[in-house]
């Protein structure tokens, strides 16, 4: 069917949007239900809110089962759906600090303040692909059942495995200082604490009420890139480690950590914090060697990621491009890079966009072919006559159309 | 002013047409338009009242300015503010406009000329009244003329030096009791004739 | 230089510290249109700082700068917003840069450079432009059929003469050359010299000509100071201080580079 | 549920979509950019843009301007290339029909509302008519200038020296000023702007125009706006004419002068031409008196 000339282009659409639905409901397997995905493909729809930028995990779910999968897609239907709501309120201060983790790992010190825990990773697993026979659904949900799917096992200071029991949920487990606090004690890294008491509390920039553009404060990155494509903020990372045009040297790692965030709304009529929910979190701390030239050689600083659900690649990326762009202050144009291409619906809604029809712009480029091949051609004929710059430039540039 | 029994918001359609007639009026600077108001509401308070919300700070001067400012801050969650720091500021009398205020009202900058005040206006005449305007630039085919009565000529004196740094600058809105409207871009040239 | 010659640009107590180290300490003075002053020292001694403050470069710590040509000279240049410090550049002060880099937009022509001045400057028929950048082109003697070149294919000396004529494209009243010649071979730096000698003459400019070469100072100006750490030590005319200078920095100056 | 349903039952709370596809603050939010683009024509004023049921790049700034203004009584026509039935219109215009109470139309005269990708009709448009063209690439000197600060100060100082040595290197190295569509407009003497990716032929149709038109960067959050009774002037130098694509020949269907009257885009291998604005060519077979034959 033609690209425009059809006729009645909606019944195109609708042709198309119904052979959608239909391929997406055939197949013999049965549909997979929003639990399912919950559980089975938890990395998945964490991504699609990480990338989203919003804590829905039921509503991520549908999304990226309705997107057949495509995380882009499905952060697209989440997002889109949000801007029908209007909000309701805005949390106080969510105090990163009493997140109760769930996995937490210290790479800069082998004791450090608070646990060393391993907990639900596949770091460790051994890539070995698992072709064991589809096992009857029935026996694997026993196996299920006994352990509890968030559990956490604790490693005890000397990094072995301790043997806690992995189901024993976040019951055992507490909120501790954060390895910052450490080197802060230690007065071995750059003090960014505000001055609250001297209201230095600026609120942080909300970047979907008003557009991000180099200068904009530090806030507003952080809000860029903990809702950024996982994949833009990793190769932009490396890119610069390996590439040529910009250069990044490696951190060390401070803090690696998933857990649960609890997230505080003043009610409107105690006038009190109240816990209204928790939502998981990876929270990524990038200790920065301040090798570079103009810097203060005798201390550190310190880069943070964070992101909803549970993505350490792209918080610890994240961690990483902070510090960054913080030292970078401007001058290049890592800046604008992290700022303004790293989301995905931007990038890939703008690279697909090319589908689009484009014959009127291409006529009118084919046009301006005409015109130069023109030109070129009556310059050719005037050079004969005489040399142009002789002559008055106007008649000679102008060239009228044929 | 008589009590004002606001109690609900705007709906959205009300809110729709209000504001269609609002970018109207901008669009077209010096064009005299119609708004149906609510009876016994201050004209000059649908601007805030349409365009505002817990984003913006809204300043009131005048008579009935702070009861008014009770249910615009009810009806739009709306932030009240000193005039030189609001986003959006009404004059609900028209003797209340003095060129101090307008001169004090934020112009933006050439970086950020979006930042400049939207002022709402009241006049008591638009078409009949002593002091004549004419308006000229973009949105104004050669030339329009409003005939205000309310404000002084110093306020449009005002008014004129505050917009000659272009893109700073204020967009004003002129209210008139009966509901008629008119505004002034920033990008208004305004010679002032007082008759 | 008595007060009451007149001058086209006059700075006062102009002062301008990096990190902590004192570049410019307090340096003052005066050109007259028509008149080179030449400001000589080692590298460090501030003489380059001086001159991109006044171009707008740098922004100065304190003092004061007037010109002639800009509201009779009543106005200090440091007052001006960073659009008015533009305008100027485009149309009463030109510099001249030891790196052509920072002069020009290599990636364009250099008719394009010369265009870029004038199209600043409010002109607006492609004739006039072509025709502007040609003839300045040809009077700082870049061969015709290189006009459409990328400046980027120019040896160090033509593009050297791009920046003179892109200078020179709005017949500003004001020149600062900063090391002009610094960089070239002998034979191509005198050409550039000779031509800087004689644009100076031709176009009665008031020129301000960094160097640390002496030869370039006694060439091109009548008159010099010579600065070390940030501070004027001594001024003069050139041939005289050359020959007999007072201070004993500027003593050990000459003695360097006579030998 | 496909999205033809959904939007068949639009206002039922229980699919969760309540009424139309954008809530009261988010239409306050862009009406307020709205009023500062107009105020000041040609500038990009940033907003809050939101997602939308479109793909960023596919025309979400539109949309959410359309969304924005739209009411009851309006008339919407939306086309994309000049065409109603395009694949992108056609899914646009049932997405602000279905979401609101406005009637739809083809027709260009009857529409208060034109949404429209890459063309202006070529019917002038009445002071009553509001034109609402979306938006690929709001910044007009991006080609040559990359850093966003260099630019936000070009455009906040006046100073398109730049953009001035683009167009002289463009004539000396082709002889002709080679920019395609999008070319750049000086608004009101002031601001450079980026006219979207309409023909050369459609940019004088903005120059003192009877009609409000308003511009939508949905994925780079820009609005900005041209007044009626505006000047619109195509950057070029006095002595290099602004010249437009004229088409030899007619329209193979509606006879439509390519020279003079329409922008006709070339029917493949065969020598022929027609009209890119369908309406425009379907009132002239109908001798619509409304539009000049």
């Amino acid at each position: 069917m033609g690209y425009v000339a059809a006729k009645g282009g909606l019944e195109a659409i609708l042709a198309a949007e119904d052979l959608v639905r239909r391929s997406r409901l055939s197949g013999s397997s049965p549909l997979l239900g929003i639990d399912q995905l919950q559980e089975r493909a938890r990395l998945a729809v964490d991504r699609v809110m990480g990338e989203a930028g919003l804590w829905a995990p039921e509503l991520a779910a549908r999304a990226f089962r309705q997107a057949e999968g495509d995380v882009v897609e499905a952060a697209h239907l989440l997002r889109a759906f949000r801007t029908n709501l209007p909000r309701f309120a805005m949390t106080s201060v969510v105090a990163a600090d009493e997140m109760v983790p769930l996995r937490r790992i210290v790479p800069a010190y082998r004791t450090p303040p608070g646990p060393q825990l391993l907990g639900r990773t596949s770091d460790y697993t051994g890539r070995l692909l698992d072709l064991s026979p589809e096992a009857p659904s029935s026996e694997l949900e026993d196996e299920g059942r006994s352990s509890n799917a968030t559990g956490a096992a604790a490693t005890n200071g000397t990094g072995s495995t301790a043997s806690g029991n992995p189901g024993g949920g976040e019951g055992g487990l507490t909120t501790h200082r954060r390895l910052y606090e450490l080197l802060r004690d230690l007065d071995l890294v750059v003090d960014r604490r505000r001055d609250i008491a001297a209201g230095d509390d600026p609120e942080p920039y909300d970047i979907t009420r008003l557009p991000v553009r180099p200068g904009v404060p530090r806030s507003a990155r952080l809000a860029v890139m903990a809702r950024a494509e996982t994949g833009a903020l990793v190769n932009l990372w490396y890119r610069n480690i390996l590439g040529t045009d910009m250069h990044l040297h490696e951190v060390t790692l401070g803090e690696v950590r998933h857990g649960l965030l609890p997230l505080p709304v003043i009610h409107p009529h105690t006038g009190r914090p109240v816990v209204v929910g928790r939502i998981r979190a990876t929270e990524a701390e990038a200790i920065e060697d301040l090798s570079g030239e103009g810097r203060d050689r005798s201390r550190f600083d310190v880069g943070y990621g964070v992101c909803v659900g549970h993505n350490e690649r792209k918080a610890i990326a994240m961690a990483n491009l902070d510090i960054a762009v913080e030292l970078d202050a401007g001058k290049g144009s890592l800046e604008q890079t992290v700022l303004m291409t790293t989301d995905a619906l931007d990038s890939s809604g703008f690279l697909e966009h090319l589908k689009l029809p484009h014959y009127v712009t291409f006529r009118s480029m084919v046009e301006r072919k005409l015109a130069v091949r023109e030109a070129a051609a009556q310059k050719v004929g005037d050079d004969h006559e005489a040399a142009p710059m002789d002559r008055a430039p106007d008649a000679v540039l102008a060239g009228e159309p044929a | 002013m008589s009590t004002i029994k606001i109690s609900t918001r705007l709906g959205p359609s009300a809110t729709h047409s209000i504001f269609r007639t609002i970018l109207k009026a901008l669009a077209n600077p010096g064009r005299v338009l119609e708004l149906d108001t609510p009876p016994e509401f201050p004209p000059a308070a649908l601007l805030p009242l349409v365009l505002s919300d817990f984003t913006c700070t809204v300043a009131l001067v005048g008579e009935g300015a702070a009861e008014a400012e009770v249910w615009l801050a009810a009806a739009t969650g709306a932030i009240m503010a000193p005039p030189a720091m609001a986003d959006q500021v009404v004059v609900l009398d028209p003797t209340a406009a003095s060129p101090l205020l307008i001169e004090d009202l934020r112009r933006g900058t050439s970086l950020a000329p979006e930042e400049g005040a939207r002022l709402a206006l009241a006049v008591s005449e638009l078409e009949s009244g002593p002091l004549r305007l004419r308006l000229s630039g973009p949105g104004v085919r050669n030339h329009m003329d409003l005939a205000l009565a309310g404000p002084s000529a110093a306020a449009f004196s005002a008014l004129r030096r505050v917009n000659a740094a272009f893109p700073m600058g204020i967009d004003t809105w002129l209210f008139a009791p009966d509901g008629r409207i008119a505004a002034l871009s920033r990008s208004t040239q305004i010679i002032v004739e007082d008759i | 230089m008595r007060e009451t010659e007149t001058w086209a640009l006059s700075v006062q107590g102009l002062t301008k510290s990096y990190g902590g180290r004192l570049a410019v300490d307090d340096v003052s003075f005066n050109v007259a249109p028509g008149e080179a002053l030449g400001i000589v020292g080692e590298s460090g001694s501030g003489k380059t700082s001086v001159l991109r403050c006044l171009a707008g470069d740098l922004d100065e710590d304190s003092g004061r700068a007037y010109m002639s040509g800009l509201d009779g000279g009543q106005t200090n240049i440091f007052s001006l917003t960073p659009a008015e410090r533009r305008a100027l550049r485009v149309s009463r002060l030109a510099m001249v840069y030891q790196d052509p880099a920072l002069g020009l937009d290599l990636g364009i022509s250099a008719g394009g450079n010369v265009a870029e001045r004038l199209t600043a400057a409010g002109w607006r028929s492609f004739g006039a432009i072509r025709q502007r950048a040609a003839h300045l082109l040809e009077r700082t003697e870049v061969p015709r059929e290189r006009m459409d070149d990328l400046v980027s294919t120019f040896s160090g000396g033509m593009r050297q003469r791009v920046q003179l004529a892109k200078a020179l494209a709005t017949n500003p009243p004001v020149l600062l050359l900063d090391e002009p010649t610094t960089g070239l071979d002998a034979s191509v730096a005198a050409g550039v010299l000779d031509l800087i000698r004689d644009l100076l003459a031709e176009f009665r400019l008031a020129a301000v000509v960094v160097s640390h070469d002496f030869s370039v100072i006694e060439l091109l100006t009548r008159r010099v100071m010579v600065m070390h750490n940030g501070r004027v030590v001594e001024t003069g005319l050139t041939d005289q201080l050359l020959a007999d200078p007072q201070d004993a920095y500027s003593q050990r100056l000459v003695a360097a580079a006579r030998s | 549920m496909s999205l033809n349903a959904l939007l068949e039952d639009t206002g039922s709370a229980d699919n969760g979509y309540g009424s139309g596809i954008m809530d009261e603050h988010t239409k306050r939010d862009i009406r307020r950019a709205l009023l500062s683009a107009v105020a000041v024509p040609g500038y990009q004023v940033p907003f809050g843009s939101r997602e939308m049921p479109v793909a960023r790049g596919w025309g979400s700034g539109g949309l959410q301007i359309t969304l924005a203004i739209v009411g009851d009584a309006d008339v919407v026509k939306v086309i994309d290339q000049g065409d109603d039935a395009g694949v992108n219109a056609t899914n646009l215009r049932r997405l602000i029909v279905g979401s609101t109470g406005a009637a739809e139309t083809t027709v260009t005269a009857e529409a208060s509302i034109i949404q429209t990708r890459h063309r202006i009709p070529e019917e002038p448009l009445k002071s009553d008519q509001i034109l609402v063209l979306q938006v690929p690439v709001p910044e007009p000197l991006r080609g040559v200038e990359r850093d966003m600060r260099e630019l936000r100060r070009m455009h906040a100082e006046d100073d398109y020296a730049r953009l001035w040595v683009s167009l002289y290197e463009d004539k000396v190295r082709n002889g002709v000023i080679t920019r395609t569509t999008g070319y750049p407009c000086m608004i009101g003497g002031r601001y450079v702007m980026a006219t979207t990716p309409i023909p050369r032929w459609d940019c004088p149709k903005l120059h003192q125009a009877h009609h409000l038109s308003l511009f939508g960067a949905g994925r780079e959050k820009r609005i900005y706006a041209v007044p009626p009774y505006t000047d619109v002037e195509p950057v070029t130098f006095d002595d290099v004419p602004f010249e437009v694509e004229r088409s030899p020949g007619r329209c193979d269907r509606c006879g439509a002068v390519g020279w003079t009257e329409s922008f006709l885009i070339e029917v493949p291998n065969s020598r022929t031409w027609v009209c890119s604005d369908t309406d425009y060519c379907a009132r002239r077979r109908l001798k619509d008196r409304r539009v000049k034959a």
